[in-house]
């Protein structure tokens, strides 16, 4: 399966850019991040939230194929 | 006055004091409102270890963005009596002492503004995914946190 | 920011949205500031058995009204930790649509403002001797009461 | 004793004129107010606060001497 990343503010810093599409055989939140942690030095270290189809997902929640962005500490405002 | 799509609630730069009186001024033909309530976010030249905030630069999740402020939008609907809701925010450079969040309620009674208001602002910097780098006189940067 | 004598809130006439526009302008040196909040009350066309209030003619015991203006202010930045306060009332006919309070309250952080302005403009309306004489399309009039 | 006396609103509709001074007797707000109640029609029936000095008072209030307001209810903002 073929998911969309997007990284904002302090995230996409830690990831030098703000998108990417990558193939992944994992199903859930919780394994796309230990890949990502993986890959990206320092992000386990940052706080952050993860939103599937723009509402926010727990690391329990099953990968539906469409866009994830991780997104860090809000500041609206 | 319900928006059945999301519209788009951002705004390049910083929000002009003569956009919100402009604002202001076209609600004069809306007689059916007795009270305006206005909330502006103004950038804070705050001091952090030493060093002065010149601007914030704003970024978003733009379409989960807009989606989220259609949400706050129809659940203020929902729970007050509201005439009219506006809000605009910022992205890119705000300086310190410009304004970078714009939410102008209406409705024929006062005490509705004051609770609606309130609750359409808690919203925003709980749920909307805008993040702001505070940049410092000497160019460095520091990320901003809502509390 | 505080002031030892009562100051004249009263303007002749409604308060335009140019004003509004040019006093938030003149907040933008205050780079302390995070968070504005505004409390505008207009004129509404209320139908009062049958017929249309056109305009509020008001009408104030000026003294008295100024020095309670002064005591609201001097409370308000008492109990809530405020930068600025501004407020204005108008005096003389305003017509439907036009605004005729215009409160205005500045602090680093919003929870403080909120507070505040509900604050202020609930005792206006409670302790402030302003009278409100609605004037109906046909000349008539009524004396408007806060609730 | 020489008053001050301020009307406003749809009390100075009742008593015709906004301001006026006369010389008292009475010791009391009540007593005034007695008083004018015999000189202007329909005053009784009236909805009014009074203030000496700027400041609300009560009828048990002693009259000081100063300006005295029949405050009719208050419409601001």
């Amino acid at each position: 399966m073929v998911v969309t990343l997007k990284y904002f503010g302090q995230i996409a810093e830690v990831t030098q850019k703000e998108e990417e599409q990558i193939e992944i055989k994992e199903t859930l939140i919780s394994e796309l991040l230990e890949l990502l942690y993986s890959k990206y030095d320092g992000l386990k270290s940052k706080d952050f939230q993860i939103a599937q189809n723009h509402e926010l997902v727990t690391n329990e929640t099953a990968i539906s194929g469409a866009e994830i962005a991780l997104l860090p500490p809000f500041a609206g405002g | 006055m319900k928006d059945k799509k999301p519209k788009n609630v951002f705004r390049e730069g910083p929000i002009s004091s003569d956009f919100i009186g402009n604002s202001i001024y076209k609600h004069q033909t809306k007689t059916s409102i007795g009270a305006h309530n206005i909330f502006l976010g103004q950038v804070r030249a705050d001091e952090i270890d030493g060093k002065t905030v010149a601007a914030i630069d704003y970024t978003a999740y733009e379409d989960m963005a807009n989606q989220k402020f259609h949400d706050i939008r129809e659940s203020a609907f929902e729970k007050f009596e509201l005439t009219c809701m506006h809000i605009y925010h910022s992205l890119g450079r705000v300086n310190a002492g410009e304004i970078c969040l714009f939410v102008f309620v209406s409705s024929p009674r006062r005490k509705v503004v004051f609770e609606a208001l309130e609750y359409i602002v808690e919203a925003i910097k709980a749920d909307v995914p805008v993040f702001g780098k505070e940049i410092f006189e000497d160019e460095t940067h520091k990320w901003k946190v809502n509390n």
